[in-house]
Order: structure tokens, then sequence, then C-alpha cells
């Protein structure tokens, strides 16, 4: 019987690979030969980071399509769904190059899956632009190693030097100079994009002559924050800088309303959705968050795209709209340019680009980091008000509204 | 002096959902013998019941909870009836069983949900202040509600027919069965007991934290350390464990850092295994 | 002669409760003992304590002269004394060959098989000698009562003991596998296997063995050939006056 | 006269010859389907084997169900990873320690359970991956937290290489459990798993071979863990994750406990079914964990059961 049995499993082996499909694997492809362009975007398909990049992707790539492609011929998007973990994001890659075989890639939320995904690309030898990832390692890797990791572009702001500094002008100019607040305290999440945003963050409003009376970095697997913000409350803490990403945001924001600490507004991506008032059942009142797009004439292309987007999905643009859309641009341009799908040709393109994008008028990468060339960015602060309001409060020159402080916060 | 009461008003507030958790676990494990890996998932649909019928068709709080209460009952007792019963005797099975279905309904929530944490409203708005500390209104009937679960738990185990039917099957199975109770029917009324002492919790969670698909994981573990540290199968020790641990979690998290209240519980479980492995105050042995 | 199982003031209680008090027993060579006494008078915690599984609060097991009163259980067996359960509850999803190969495992069964005998050969042999050889492939939960009592007592001797320690075999035995267990003991008896028993069934063992100790709350009362035993009275007051009224 | 199923050369040989058609197969894929994606598919089916089947050993012999698998693999991994990282080891020696590193962790958690069964077991077991998983989590700085740890050095260059590599590996690992199982030595976990205290009461060391049944598993489960990490050239806290031990659990419960070769058939199906799903979108979780359920329902012995049940009607050898 035990022969019979391993019969059986071999039967159920053969059978089983009859499911898969066979291909063959081919890097980089000639253009000539190629009859659609063939666009990867990675990103969770569930979550909103992720949502933004599909969508915008699809916009850019069916604009692109309704133009006539690139030089006839037509592009087509793949999408591979990273689940916001490392493992997935893996798994989604292989897929992506080895099955569908696309010739370039974008998107990605959550720098722990690009850094996992980072050392695929000199395997595959595909050129892949990051639109939703933050932490500064992941071009440092490129200028440390640029043979190997040429292959990645970053185009999103780094959080641990740009995203820091702006934050720490933010909390000095607007917060201490124009609140008059002193007392800080910062509430950040543990997670790559952060370690060394919070800690410098920390160092800068010290050096600032500002106290920062309570500094967390928290696991993203608590539930209950009242404690914390109990803890907030009790050092006396005038203002809380929060730095969220990947934990749960919501009950991190009915803590914060039904503890009373302090105002809070740093940085808070689930904030940034237009849906998080619903999410939140209006408790997010008050908490002010950056973001990287608003409705506001940053370019030409911005307020057009912004209405089209809002047209098309019901939803507004969220961080990651903005870097997606504009990447899968300059991608198909580099392709169209070059007439080539080879990955040098396009790094070499990439390297050199100048765009007119949705975000800033002359969007560009360095040449050894291949990160966004400086001062190409900007981050309005953006405050929930009441009726739901996503209210553009600083800096000056893209003001919407006035700061409301908390009507339960007494100075 | 704040942080004080803090600690001993989220403390008890924490404690007594966990004890609101645990008592039902505790209780279908002394009955029919069983470790309910899904009694996570019933928490979790009692929170989502609430949030679909509260949020999405719009009626009324008690109507829905009591809705979302029984829903949740129903499906533990279809659960036992259907899922567990002609493997009762087989722990292994039951274990493993009852893992797949908690994943089930995870990935059935996420399908229709979405892996978004969903809000419900608070039940009463407002908050007061106690020595200084803001608590909501909502913690509050949080507490009060699972105080008064778990006496008329009490009351309808010690008083009522079918609670001593309950009880009986407990401490003696062959007994009760001589005494013509048919213990199939007690398990299923058992279990549904046990399913909706978790939808209770669920349903008054929702507001204060939300409904996610991975939320039964979180109240697993907490009831399964709890009735290991409590002693399994005994309600008591489930009350005085989840107390303890309400306010221990409550503690660290205030007085050291948000990242330790889990080894609290992880600890805890390992040493009153290693020390006293029939828990504070078990009824059986391992 | 020699005694080979000496147990000296052997004590211990549970809780309040003295469940044996300064108990002593000597065995010898080829001995074959019976053990009785009315229900928790002690009798299966004098073997509990003697086989290792539960520890004594005082007092003192020698075997062959070496003192086994702390060590464990699987310690004891491999030094020579295999024990059987009140409550049979063998390897039910095994087969009754393989409930009887575990123990040709132990250490002291695999010392003595050096004739590089298979396993399964020896055990096939115990099987015989128990009547059991032919239902051997039988998973052991599908065995009818009777036959898993002799299953067990397979499995003890299969560790090869000097001292076999029966724990109530009779019980729930209708009168043939009575019959068929009481010709299996005196079978083994006659080869010198020593042997002590415990049992309610006066008849039974009374035509078994050679003496008999009494064991009332916890203490020997008294000791003797079955013949002493039934004639004396603080026995017969104490347990076998009571079964008579 | 000769027990069946027992130790007798002629069986012994039967079901070897069938471990080598296996082994044929498994070698000769490569040869069929040569895209990369199903190379890299069919690598993570030898993963989930040795998981499942290094479980089997410790929860389907001795009935004790561990749900902290996850301790060895993130353990073993993690192990890997630093040691690389940090010290340059490369996989040739990453795997072998993290091998071991992950049978020093079985030994631990083996010493802490010993008197532990059922729920009580489960939960220890569980507890220890689950402080693991917390502790990468909170020194992000040496385990790198929530992201993981990346730009470990891959274990092959090609998708090709991977697939031998762990394939051969698995089929090493099956093979020796399968033995080990077939041994005395799998007799007598049976043996503890049925009734320890008759086990202990024939002389058997109880302790003992429950520890070393724990090593073994932990270290063919550190094996497989070391090797995901090199293969993924990123190892991160899911590998120490609860839902990972969930998933070797189910893994080796819907291919049939206790048989070694059960947890072959349940990994190699779950895994392809979770992939060959993927066109139902978001639904495809909910259709996989329904198809779980259903098939513990209804075959709670598992799959191996249902086929050679089957194939004995075929054949018409039903008792």
């Amino acid at each position: 019987m035990s022969c019979k049995k391993i019969g059986f499993i071999t039967g159920l082996g053969i059978l089983v690979f009859a499911f898969m499909v066979t291909g063959s694997m081919a890097a980089n492809r000639d253009f000539d030969k190629a009859d659609t362009i063939r666009i990867g975007s990675l990103g969770p398909v569930l979550l909103v980071p992720g949502i933004g990049i599909h969508n915008a992707a699809k916009m850019a790539v069916e604009e692109i399509n309704a133009a006539g492609g690139i030089h006839g011929k037509k592009v087509e998007l793949f999408i591979g769904d990273t689940e916001g973990k490392p493992e997935k994001g893996i798994t989604a890659l292989k897929k992506l190059v080895l099955e569908d075989k696309v010739d370039v890639l974008v998107g990605c939320y959550s720098s722990g899956v690009a850094l996992a995904l980072q050392p695929y690309l000199p395997r595959y030898k595909i050129v892949y632009i990051a639109t939703g990832t933050a932490s500064i390692a992941l071009t440092n890797n490129v200028k440390k190693n640029y043979k190997k990791y040429k292959y990645f572009f970053r185009d999103m702001i780094n959080s641990d030097i740009r995203q820091q500094k702006w934050a720490a002008k933010f909390l000095k100019e607007f917060v201490n100079g124009q609140l008059g607040y002193t007392k800080f305290a910062i509430l950040a999440e543990n997670t790559k994009w952060v370690h060394k945003y919070a800690p410098n963050l920390r160092k800068d409003l010290e050096d600032a002559g500002l106290k920062v009376t309570f500094y967390e970095m928290f696991d993203i697997d608590i539930k209950d924050f009242s404690p914390t913000f109990v803890k907030i409350k009790s050092t006396g803490a005038q203002w809380i800088g929060q730095i969220v990403s990947h934990a749960a945001s919501i009950p991190l924001v009915k803590a914060w309303q039904d503890t009373k600490a302090a105002p809070m507004g740093l940085c808070n991506v689930a904030s940034m959705d237009s849906k998080f008032w619903e999410m939140t059942g209006g408790k997010c009142l008050g908490e002010i968050t950056y973001n990287f797009i608003a409705r506001a004439p940053l370019t030409d292309k911005t307020i057009p795209m912004w209405d089209k987007y809002v047209k098309k999905y019901g939803t507004n643009p969220v961080y990651t709209t903005g870097f997606t859309y504009d990447s899968v641009y300059m991608l198909t341009e580099i392709i169209k340019q070059k007439k080539s799908l080879k990955s040098d040709d396009i790094i070499n393109g990439l390297e050199n680009i100048s765009y007119y994008g949705v975000l800033h008028p002359q969007i560009g990468f360095d040449k050894k980091s291949h990160d966004l060339l400086k001062g190409r960015y900007v981050m309005p602060m953006v405050q929930w008000q009441a009726g739901a309001k996503q209210v553009v409060v600083w800096p000056d020159k893209f003001k919407t509204g006035n700061y409301v402080s908390p009507t339960w916060w007494k100075k | 002096m704040t942080t004080f009461i803090h600690i001993l008003v989220l403390g008890a507030i924490w404690g007594a959902l966990y004890t609101l958790i645990a008592v039902g676990f505790t209780l279908i494990f002394g009955v029919a013998g069983i470790i309910n890996l899904a009694h996570g998932a019933f928490y979790m649909l009692g929170a989502y019941l609430a949030y679909t019928f509260m949020t999405l068709l719009k009626i009324n709080v008690p109507l829905s909870a009591l809705m979302a209460v029984l829903g949740t009952a129903g499906i533990g007792m279809l659960i036992d009836r259907y899922g567990i019963r002609f493997m009762r005797e087989t722990h292994v099975y039951v274990l493993i069983i009852t893992l797949a279905f908690a994943l089930f309904f995870q990935e059935l929530l996420y399908a229709v949900y979405g892996p978004h944490g969903k809000a419900v409203k608070s039940f009463v708005t407002g908050e007061m202040l106690l020595g200084g500390v803001h608590v909501s209104y909502q913690k509050i009937l949080t507490f009060f509600v699972a105080g008064i679960m778990v006496t008329l738990l009490w009351l309808f185990i010690k008083k009522t027919k079918t609670g001593k039917s309950i009880d009986a099957v407990a401490q003696n199975r062959e007994a009760a069965v001589l005494m013509g109770i048919q213990p199939e029917r007690i398990y299923v009324i058992t279990m549904g007991i046990s399913a909706a002492l978790a939808a209770v919790a669920g349903v008054f969670i929702a507001p204060i934290l939300e409904a996610v698909p991975t939320m039964w994981a979180f109240s697993l573990f907490k009831a399964f350390a709890i009735v290991i540290i409590g002693g399994l199968g005994s309600i008591q020790g489930a009350i005085i464990a989840g107390m303890l641990l309400g306010y221990s979690e409550t503690a660290v998290s205030v007085l050291i850092s948000a990242n330790y209240p889990d080894m609290v519980y992880l600890v805890a479980i390992i040493l009153v295994l290693v020390l006293r492995p029939r828990g504070l105050m078990g009824t059986r042995a391992h | 002669m020699e005694a080979i199982l000496e147990i000296k003031e052997l004590s211990k209680a549970f809780g309040g409760l003295e469940a044996l008090l300064n108990f002593d027993m000597e065995v010898r060579q080829g001995d074959l003992i019976g053990m009785i006494g009315p229900n928790g008078a002690g009798k299966t915690t004098v073997f509990n304590l003697i086989t290792g599984f539960i520890k004594p609060d005082s007092g003192d097991v020698w075997l062959k002269g070496e003192k086994t009163t702390y060590l464990k259980p699987f310690q004891i067996v491999n030094r020579g004394m295999s024990r059987t359960f009140q409550l049979v509850d063998l390897f039910k999803e095994m087969t009754v060959l393989e409930n009887v190969m575990v123990p040709c495992f132990s250490h002291r069964a695999k010392q003595r098989r050096h004739n590089g005998k298979k396993p399964w050969k020896v055990a096939i042999e115990f099987l015989e000698e128990i009547g059991l050889a032919d239902r051997f492939n039988e998973l052991a939960k599908n065995l009818p009562f009777g036959e898993l009592r002799l299953l067990d007592i397979a499995r003890a001797m299969a560790t090869e003991p000097d001292i076999l320690l029966l724990d109530e075999p009779f019980s729930g035995l209708d009168v043939e596998d009575a019959a068929v267990l009481s010709q299996a003991i005196q079978r083994m008896h006659k080869k010198g296997q020593t042997m002590i028993i415990i049992e309610h069934r006066l008849g039974d063992l009374l035509k078994l063995v050679e003496s008999v100790v009494v064991i009332v709350f916890g203490q020997k009362i008294a000791e003797g050939t079955p013949e002493e035993i039934m004639n004396n009275e603080k026995v017969v007051n104490a347990y076998l006056g009571q079964r008579r009224q | 006269m000769k027990p069946e199923g027992l130790f007798g050369p002629r069986v012994l040989y039967r079901r070897l010859l069938g471990l080598s058609i296996f082994s044929a197969v498994v070698l000769l894929v490569p040869v069929v389907f040569s895209d990369p994606y199903d190379l890299e598919l069919l690598f993570l089916c030898h993963y989930y084997v040795m998981l499942a089947c290094s479980w089997d050993l410790l929860t389907g012999f001795t009935g004790n169900v561990s749900f902290g698998h996850a301790f060895f693999v993130g353990g073993a991994g993690f192990a890997g990873a630093l040691l690389n990282l940090h010290l340059g080891w490369g996989p040739w020696l990453t795997l072998p320690i993290g091998g071991l590193i992950a049978a020093l962790c079985g030994l631990v958690v083996g010493s802490f359970t010993l008197r532990l069964r059922g729920p009580y077991f489960a939960a220890v077991t569980f507890c220890f991956a689950t402080l693991l998983y917390k502790l990468i989590m909170i020194r992000y700085e040496i385990f790198g937290g929530e992201e993981g740890l990346s730009g470990i050095d891959w274990l092959m260059e090609t998708s090709l290489g991977n697939y031998y590599f762990s394939g051969i590996l698995m089929l090493a690992a099956i093979l020796f459990l399968y033995l080990l199982s077939k041994s005395s030595f799998g007799l007598i976990l049976r043996s503890i798993g049925e009734n320890e205290v008759a086990s202990e009461g024939s002389g058997i060391n109880t302790t003992f071979y429950k520890i070393v049944a724990f090593m073994i598993s932990g270290f063919i489960a550190g094996v497989a863990g070391a090797m995901y990490g090199h293969a993924q050239m990123h190892v991160g806290p899911e590998m120490a994750h609860d839902s990972l031990s969930g998933l070797v659990i189910i893994m080796a419960v819907v291919g049939g406990m206790g048989s070694i070769i059960g947890p072959i058939i349940g990994a190699y199906l779950l895994t392809l079914a979770n992939e060959s799903l993927r066109f139902m979108g978001e639904f495809r979780l909910l259709i996989y964990s329904s198809a779980v359920v259903a098939i513990i329902l209804f075959a709670p012995k598992g799959l191996l059961d249902i086929i050679t049940r089957g194939f004995r009607r075929i054949v018409g050898q039903e008792k």
C-alpha cells in the first residue's frame, strides 16, 4: 500500500504542476521586438497608499495610451500586491518580473518592503522608481554601491533628512514661533523610515532651546494608546509631534481625542487621506499632518490632474499619487526618447532628466544617490477642521485657512 | 498622583474587558474540555456585526448590540454543533478546527470589509473627570457592562436550571448523564453563552479601538494567557487573572514603555506554567 | 535467601490523609505475593511509590541491594521492576505488536538482547506466551477488555523484569478470562518469575498466591499464608468480616 | 509470519522506492518547467515541506500541538542573517549553524514543556515564538524591527540553483525524518503521544526522547529558515510570527498528521493552491481558508488518509 501511497503523491504532484504555465525568462527585452511596453506597479492593493499608487499608474497609462502610446506601442500595466510586507513584496516583484515580464517598475509603499526588493533589481536588471518609501538607507545603498544598486531611483521625499528638517522647521517656526509652545512630545512608530527621523528631530528641537518632555518609539502592534497619552500629559507637553504611518492610526487618534493630552500635529500618513474623518468618526478633528500633494497650483498640471483623479476614482489623491503619476510619465518619456528597454539606457535617461510634473516643474534625480534633487518638493501642513475639511495651515505660501486650536486645550 | 489614578482607572477598564473575554473561554473549557481558538473570532464578529448594524444599516444602538451578540452566539452554536461535536474528544482536532475557523473569519471579514479599521461611533458621548483624569463615558459603560455580564453569568450558573446543568456537566459529566442531562445540548448552549460573552466585549470595544480583521488574535492570546494564569476552567481564576493582567499591562505601559505590556503576559504564562502548572485557581491538572 | 526487594518504613501523606504509614515488606526471588485490603487502603499507593510514579515522604526502597527510592519510573523499570496499571490505558492507536515492542526498546531489554534477535520477534514471543500472538496486527483499542489486561501484562513482561507488579489484574474480567489469566500467572510463577499482585477478588487471588499482605488504612495489619490470613481475627474484622455481611 | 507495515525490509524497500520516485520527479521538474517564476514557487513548496514535516515529527507523533514552530524558523533565520551580514559567513556555514541554534532553541523549549500537555504545551510553545517576535520588534537596531534585515547574500544566483539546493535539502530531510519515524525512535515517540505514563512504565526515558524530538524538529526547521532567509535575501519578523506557526500546523493537518508523508502533500497543495487562486483577487484567501476548513471538517485525518483509502478501494484491497 505504501508504494501506491507514494505513487499517488507523485500523481498529485504532476497534476499540481499542470496548474502552472510555462514560459521563458528574458531580462531587458528588445524595444523593436516588443509589442507593448510593460510597466509593473507595486503596492498594497487594499491599503490607501497602495491604492493611490495603482490608481495613479492606471490613470497615467491610460492617458499615455490615449495619446498614442510610445512610438505606437501601447503601454500595459501590471499590478503587484505587496500587502505592505517585505515577504509579500518579494513574491509580488518576482511575479511581475518573472511571470508578467515587465520592463520597468514603479510604486512601493513602506521602506522595509523597498529594502527587501532592492537586492533583486541587479539580479533581474530592472529599473525601479520607488514612489512611496522614505528611508534614506535606500538611496544610501545606491551611493555606497552604485554598480549593484544603480537600478533604484526614489521619487519621494526622504524622511531621515528632508522630512525631518521640514518637521523641525514647522515645530520651531510655527508651533514655537507663532503659537509660543516650548514643551514637545515626540511619539514615533518604530519603523525603518523613522529610525533617524525621530532622534534627529529631538536633537534639533533641543538644540533650538526647546524642551522634549516625552520621546518614545512605539511598537506598531500596540492597540491601546491611552496609557501613552496619559504619560505624555503627565510630562506637561504642549504639543505632540506624531510620526505614524504603519501603526493603528485610528485607535491612536481616538485615544488622543479621549485623553486630551495636548494638540497633535506632524505626520500621520493615514490622516492624509480624505476618508480619515469618516474612518475615525470625526475624532481626528484638530489633528495636523503634512502631505506631499494638495489641490494647489504646485505646477500648472496639479489642479487639472487632481480634479480628473477625483472625478475618476471618487477620492482625493494621496501622497503616493503624485509621485507615481510623475514617475510613470518619466519612464515612458525616457523609453520614448531612447527607443530602448535596456536598463542602462533607462538609468542614463533618468539620471539626466528634468521633468515638468504635477508636483514640481523640474523633477530630477541626483546622479550618485538617485534620490530626488534637493529643493524640488513641497510639504504643506494640513489640519482637520470642523466639517471634515482638510485645511492647509502652513506654510503661509499655500495657506487655505487658519490654525484652529482644539476647543478642549487650554494653554 | 494623576498617573496613579490613571493606572487605576484604565487598568480597571482593561481588566474588566479582559475578564469578559476570558470567562467565556474558560467556561467552555471547564464544561466541554475544549480549547476554542475561535474564541477571539467571536469577539471580532461581535465588533464587526455591531459596525454593520450601527454604522452601515443605521439601526439604533441597543438593538444593534443585541443583534450582534445573538448573531455571534448563533454562529458559535453552529460551529459547535457542526464543527466540533463529532471529534470533541480529540483535543488536537478541536485546536486545529477552531484555528481554521478563526482564520476563515479573518479572511471573510478581510474580503467583505477590507483590511482597514472600521470605526463605530461611541454609544454614549462625553466624558467625565475622575480624580483629574479624563475618562470617556464609553469606557465607563464598558466597565459596568463587563461587570454586569460576569455577574449575570455567575447568577445564571448558580440559580437557573440550565445553569445548574452546565455546572453539573462541568463537575462530573458521567454523573450528569446519569441524572438525565444531555451533555451535547449543554455543550451547544455553553458555546453559545461563551460566544455571546466574547461578542459583548467586541461590541463595546469597537468604539474604543477599531474593528480590524486581525483583532481576533490579540484577544485570543489575552484570553488564553488569563485562563492559563488563572487556571483552566476556573471562572474565579479568570476574573482575578483578568484584572491582574489589565492592571499590570497598564502599569507597564504607563510607567515603562508601551512596547512592553505584551511581555507581561508572555513571561507570566511561562513562569506560571513552570512554577505552578495548574494556574492560580486551576480545577484541572494538566 | 537474600531479599530482592526491600521496603523500609515507607510513608506517604496526601494533604492530611495518611495514605501509607511505615510500610515494611520483603520479597524474595520466586515469591508470588498477594496484597489485599479494602478500597482506598493504600495498595496502589505502594505500587506507585516503589515504581517511582510518586515520591515518598519518608522511607526507602531497595531493589537488589540498590536504593531506588528517588529514581524515576523508567530507571526503576530498567533496574528490573515493572508494573501493570489498574486502569488499563495502553497505546490504543498502536497495534498489539507495537504495544509490546515499546518496552523492547527500553535500556534493560536492549542490553539483554545480545543475540541480535529482532525486537519484533522478541515481542511476538511475549505475545505467544500470553496467547495474543494471533492478534498481533490488531489495533489495541479494538481488543476486548480481558485481552487488554493480558496485553498490559505482556507489555510489562517485555522489559524482562525481576519483579512484576500486577495491579488488580482480575478486576472487570469474566470467569473465562480470569481463568486464562490465572493460568498465565501460574505459568510465569513456575518459570520463577517473582510477582506481587494487588487484588480485590480474594477467591482468585488466594488460590494463586503463597503469601498475603493485608493493608488497611495505609498500614500493614497482617502477613502470612492464605490460610493464616483467612483465620486472622484482625483481618476478618477489618476486611473480610465486612465482606461477609 | 511477518508483521505487515513494520520494519520488514521488503516493506521499507517499497516505501523507499516510492520516495525515490518522488525524488526523481523533484529532480526532473526543472527539465519541464524551467520558468523561473514556477521554480521560485516550487522553492517555497520545498521550504514549507521542510517546516511541515519537521513539525509533524514533534506533534504528529507525540500528540502535543506545538504553536511555536516559528520560533525555530525565525531564530535560525535571524541568526543566519546576522552571521552573514556581520561576519560575512556564507550559506554553507549559516545553514548548519542556523540549524544548530534552532536545535538549541528546541532544547530550551523542550525542557520548559517537559511536564506540560495539551493546551499548556501549546501556550508555552506559542509564548517562546512570540517572545522572539517581540524581541525582533523592540530591538530593531539589531534585528531590523518590522522591516527585518535585507541585503543578505543569496543562496544561489539563479532560481534554478535555489530550486535544486532547496530540493535536495528537502529530500534529505524527508528521507531522514521518514526513516526516523519508522525506526524505534518513531515508535517510542508515538507511544509517548498515546500514553506517556505507560511509556515511562515500559522503561522508556520519555524526557530524553521528547527533547531529542524537539531538537531534531528544530534543527530541520532552522536549516529551512536560514535557507529561506538566504533565498529571499531578506529575513523579517513574519518568520517568527504566530501566523507562520499556524500555517505550518494547517499544512500538516490538511495533509495528514503523524505520517511525515501527509505534510508533504499538505505543504505542496496549500502553497500551490494559494498561488493558483491568485486570479480570484481579494477573495483568494477567503476561498483558500474555506477550503482548509472544509478539508479539516470532512477529512479530519488529512488528505493522505483519503487518498490511501480511495486507492485501496480502487485496487479492491478495502478491508
